[in-house]
């Protein structure tokens, strides 16, 4: 075990499964020179064959991952940051996540598209989405959206040696956040969540960097005398359902934390969850703590406060915490 | 040259023209009478453009093909059974019923996708391009797209990254004069879309698509450039449907000028069964094909006819490698 | 008032706004001959200027539309199926829904971009979908999605004349159904939901064509003696909660009825809304009837099932009314 | 012909590419300081490229610009006090606060958007051209992009949809030699950006992007043309980037060979002065403009520090026309 950064995890399991299986090779705009530093050295290790600087042509690209996936290759697409997969989204909701199903089974695509949840650091609306909830209702993507490094690495080895096509969103305010992280053999299995922090008054579901505020404000409510626990999904398709629901049906009471715009958010689709499958364990409302659905301005002072905070979530447990328990008859 | 076994390559661009118009009159026919479900368009009239060019290709080279999807599979060499199972929506169907008439795609045969959002197949070709590249395969990857893909900013980036990448794959644009009713001259700026080569740096090569030996040998010399690592060529194959854009939409889509006689009198598998007469080729045996054709349409009818349809949980394959689990509410009233 | 199908509404609300307003045009692939018959007689009419057949680049026309919106014109984008948003999803996301934003309120974009819900056809996956839920995430876009040619016209008639993007989904399910459409001036302001159907037992919100669906299941409810409420938001953003809160405060119960794939769904925000605002007024778990997350297969005998039915309401209803009414403490 | 009032439009020429130089020269410094959040493209060398576009184009035409985005606006003859104050992020700037650096859009003058997404602009430049078009102005609609842009589909769909109808646009690739570290060659299929003109059937031109006064030439030809009713030019400035792809970035992205010390020593604004000497301008009154524009720049800094930053309730205007509600456990915290 070493403390690595998240973004040394995912160059970690980068380096690991290419040299692993020949046929996984990475691609983007470039990668070469590496900019955010996920593929340090690789040209050197692996030749410029194997690690590709592609045109800025997203759609192109991640539509010829998908063309060499069917042929037996493994593509890593390095689509750097979230926002640009809007160009693609034709390849990837029209291509990559219907082939397999339209051709009954004889298209295979195992393949990675990662991008950067890039929010928080005056980007401005055009660099700052997190649109993996647009993904969430296409059927076909797989999707992670790990909170630290060690769940980085495992589930992104875990994603190149899937034979289906796997999103991977990386949480820009994890990136310099050290872990300890298993080297090698360190496979996450797709689907499974994880406790973070357990506790029994109320489970505080956490989306990507959303568990990490999520962790902070449950150390500021314990201070106050409420135990909070922590789940993080790590796959948001499949999504865990039941880790979600076991821990509701234990302490009666959610909120879901997502840097997600609220409308159609991973964190509704969380609390429709809940209220469909525990209602009967439910003691309060489900609360949303999510970035209101408004576009992300350039300018900090007012950019910075949209987004979930430990305030906002203290408030809201404590709003949970102090909810009528009766129904009305 | 044939890879099918069969002797006689001439006999076997002929031999799968009429499987293409023999296979889709017969498709028009039940889909008139109810029999086949969702849209159909048919690929009549440009059979020569999809047999030149995939007679130019080896077994296991790559195509990647279009919402007109019953030509280029045929053209590949694919079997009829499957083809017209999938049709009718069945199990036994090339894509066990899930794709239907627009994707009518034998991965057996090479074929990677029939797509029927327009332009989509662009990235796909040089993506399989790529693969065959990166594996120190010697094969090729054809894209079909047509003349109204060509405004679609996905077939610029699938030019643009193979050219730039020097990859072997061909673009083969089928331009039948129109889109779904719009004219190419009012859809697609420049003379021709092969005049787009040139931005790339790469070969454009123009040529008559009801003429199968002329697609057939442009492809070749095509292929040839990109199994020799020299990149992609884009080749315009000037061609035409007879039929509207799809069949029975109620009403008459593609508006008709007067030189759509003219087309119909330059029928590709005319022209070319003209041309092996000539060539000495004796009418019986090209009567023969035709009849065995005949003969193996039929039943790939009565094949789909007798199949079954899928059962509801396989609605659940195919999303992922492994079934999705099925909501009990759901299955409760399938 | 004439009985006119939600097509003709369609035709009637584009004539009139383009009578009324020279700026207004619109732009398609195939308008001229009219594909879905909703611009019959319009080249005549208004010149083939402003009905303007495009090349097939639905980002290139699309976004054009909000070139020509910035510079004032109104257009009105017939994007025909909605499956073909997906390549136009950079300038509908990057560019129509932000640029207001961006700009610091600079750039005005009243255009509005219609396609239609294309399912339960047998036109396979890639003809199939309904996106809805994925835009919802995105600010910045206002969203229509009607049920009957009454709405359809009015809501429509104020998309047109909305200062804001607006994307209108027009499920196909209600093409042809008739509807008492008022001539003329027939407005109906853009975030007001309706009642369709009064009840006190449950309330059951329709998405789209669901509401018909919803309205068919409220029927053989009342044969069963369970009052079903029937309520249509009409417009998914600006999103009528309160309406939808109003009602399940009286009856205490809910389902989202939501054709488009159950996870991120409007169902799901729906419900999530409930659950956030009205907690104290829940009786029994909110349920979602939607599309399972497959894909749309092309065999009509494995299709159709998996879309909202009457059956699957009713049973939702069934469950929903005897769920147990007490909490645990 | 200069529209800004200024009698020389020579020495307004001199002034717009100064103004640019030393505006960014000043940016640069702060935002080492810390100043000015987010990204910062820095457009040092292309001056000649987006100061002899815009002088071709009148106050009433419209720009579309990239992420590169100081120098079209000031080109297009932006007052610099809302642009500073844009880039610190204040209420006064010209975007209110909400685009910062990659957006420095003028909408007063023409600018429909200086948009981030790269190729982005395309369309949208397209479109104001037709809607300038429909309207009968006689308006044209200027698309900057750069060389990697060219390989974005919204790229190609823009100028086809400009060409086939003929519209009032005029794209010009700003051809810096890179993408963020790519060399364009690595890119960028074809000898030239500017012979994909020849495919969409429209003059395709390269011009030196140094030379402001041969930039102005082959734009004008170009809006000339477009506003003559016949259609779209692709225009190629070979132009350099003195800087990395951003400032400030932890270390150098571009690659530099030797061929950079050749561009610097080819710069823009030092050409056109010693053209301006040549021809008789007095160095004195050059200096004063230098002097002038230093001023401006200090007293847009001044301007720019003295404002307020936006309060929080704007976060929530102009998402639509009706500033959103805001939700009150969100505003509790703001
Ligand atoms: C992205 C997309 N836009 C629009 C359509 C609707 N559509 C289906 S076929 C067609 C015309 C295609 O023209 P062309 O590429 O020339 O092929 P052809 O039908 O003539 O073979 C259109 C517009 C589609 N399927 N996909
Ligand atoms: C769609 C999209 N993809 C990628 C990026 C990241 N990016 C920003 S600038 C840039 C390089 C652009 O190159 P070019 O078009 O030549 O413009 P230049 O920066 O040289 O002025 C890239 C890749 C982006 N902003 N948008
Ligand atoms: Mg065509
Ligand atoms: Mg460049």
């Amino acid at each position: 075990m070493a403390r690595i950064t998240f973004l040394e995890a995912i160059m970690q399991a980068q380096q690991e499964e290419m040299q692993r299986d020949d046929s996984v090779f990475i691609m983007g705009e470039d990668v070469r020179c590496n900019v955010f530093g996920t593929t340090t050295g690789f040209v050197d290790a692996f030749g410029a064959e194997r690690v590709r600087d592609t045109p800025i042509s997203e759609n192109g690209f991640i539509g010829a991952a998908g063309g060499a996936a069917m042929v037996g290759m493994r593509p890593i697409v390095d689509a750097t940051i979230s926002s640009f997969l809007f160009p693609a989204m034709d390849q990837i909701c029209s291509i990559i996540a219907k082939s397999r199903y339209i051709y009954g089974g004889q298209a295979r695509l195992p393949l990675v598209i990662r991008s950067c949840l890039f929010y928080g650091n005056s980007n401005a609306a055009q660099h700052s989405d997190r649109p993996y909830p647009m993904f969430m209702n296409m059927p076909g993507l797989k999707i992670i959206a790990p909170s630290c490094a060690s769940d980085m690495k495992g589930l992104l080895k875990a994603a190149v040696r899937s034979d289906d096509p796997v999103l991977s969103f990386e949480d820009s305010t994890c990136w310099m956040a050290k872990d300890e992280v298993p080297e090698g053999e360190h496979v996450i299995p797709l689907g499974k969540g994880d406790i973070k922090r357990e506790g029994t008054d109320i489970t505080i579901i956490g989306v990507a960097g959303g568990v990490n505020v999520a962790l902070k404000a449950a150390k500021a409510l314990e201070a106050e005398g409420i135990s909070a626990e922590v789940i993080d999904p790590r796959t948001l398709v499949p999504l865990d359902r039941e880790l979600i629901l076991q821990s509701v049906r234990k302490t009666g009471r959610a909120i879901c934390v997502d840097p997600a715009h609220m409308t159609c958010s991973a964190a509704s689709e969380i609390s429709a969850t809940i209220v469909e499958n525990a209602f009967d364990a439910l003691r309060a409302p489900v609360l949303r703590v999510t970035t209101p659905d408004t576009h992300l301005p350039f300018s900090p002072h007012i950019e910075k406060p949209l987004y979930p905070s430990v305030e906002r979530i203290v408030d809201a447990a404590r709003k949970v915490m102090g909810a009528k328990q009766t129904q009305p008859a | 040259m044939t890879t099918t076994g069969e002797n006689d390559p001439r006999l076997e661009k002929y031999r799968r023209m009429q499987r293409i118009r023999q296979f889709e009159a017969k498709a028009e026919k039940i889909h008139a009478d109810g029999e086949i479900p969702g849209a159909l368009h048919t690929y009549a009239g440009m059979e020569a453009s999809g047999v030149g060019a995939c007679m130019a290709l080896r077994d296991d080279d790559y195509m990647v093909g279009t919402h007109r999807s019953h030509g280029h599979p045929i053209a590949k060499g694919a079997k009829l059974r499957p083809l017209m199972a999938e049709l009718l929506g069945k199990k036994t169907g090339v894509c066990s019923g899930k794709g239907g008439s627009m994707h009518l795609s034998d991965f057996s045969m090479g074929s990677l996708g029939e797509t029927s959002i327009v332009g989509s197949g662009g990235p796909v070709a040089a993506g399989a391009a790529l693969g065959a590249k990166l594996q120190g395969l010697d094969r090729v990857a054809l894209c079909f797209f047509g003349d109204g893909a060509s405004s679609e900013g996905a077939i610029h980036e699938g030019m643009n990254l193979a050219a730039v990448w020097s990859l072997p794959a061909i673009f083969v644009c089928e331009n039948n004069r129109f889109g779904m009713s719009t004219p190419t001259s009012d859809a697609v700026a420049g003379e021709n879309v092969a005049d787009r080569a040139h931005g790339y740096g790469i070969p454009g090569v123009i040529v008559d698509g009801q003429d199968v030996d002329a697609v057939e040998a442009a492809v070749r010399e095509a292929v040839d450039r990109a199994r020799g690592g020299k990149g992609p060529t884009l080749i315009e194959t000037k061609t035409y449907r007879y039929g509207d854009h799809a069949v029975n939409m109620g009403r008459e889509l593609t508006p008709r000028g007067p030189e759509h006689d003219e087309w119909v009198k330059r029928d590709p598998i005319t022209i070319y069964r003209q041309r092996l007469i000539e060539a000495g080729v004796a009418e019986d045996d090209l009567d023969a094909i035709d009849k065995a054709v005949a003969d193996d349409v039929a039943d790939a009818l009565q094949f789909a006819r007798d199949s079954a349809y899928p059962v509801f949980e396989e609605a659940f394959d195919h999303v992922f490698v492994d079934r999705l689990p099925i909501p009990a509410e759901v299955q409760a009233h399938a």
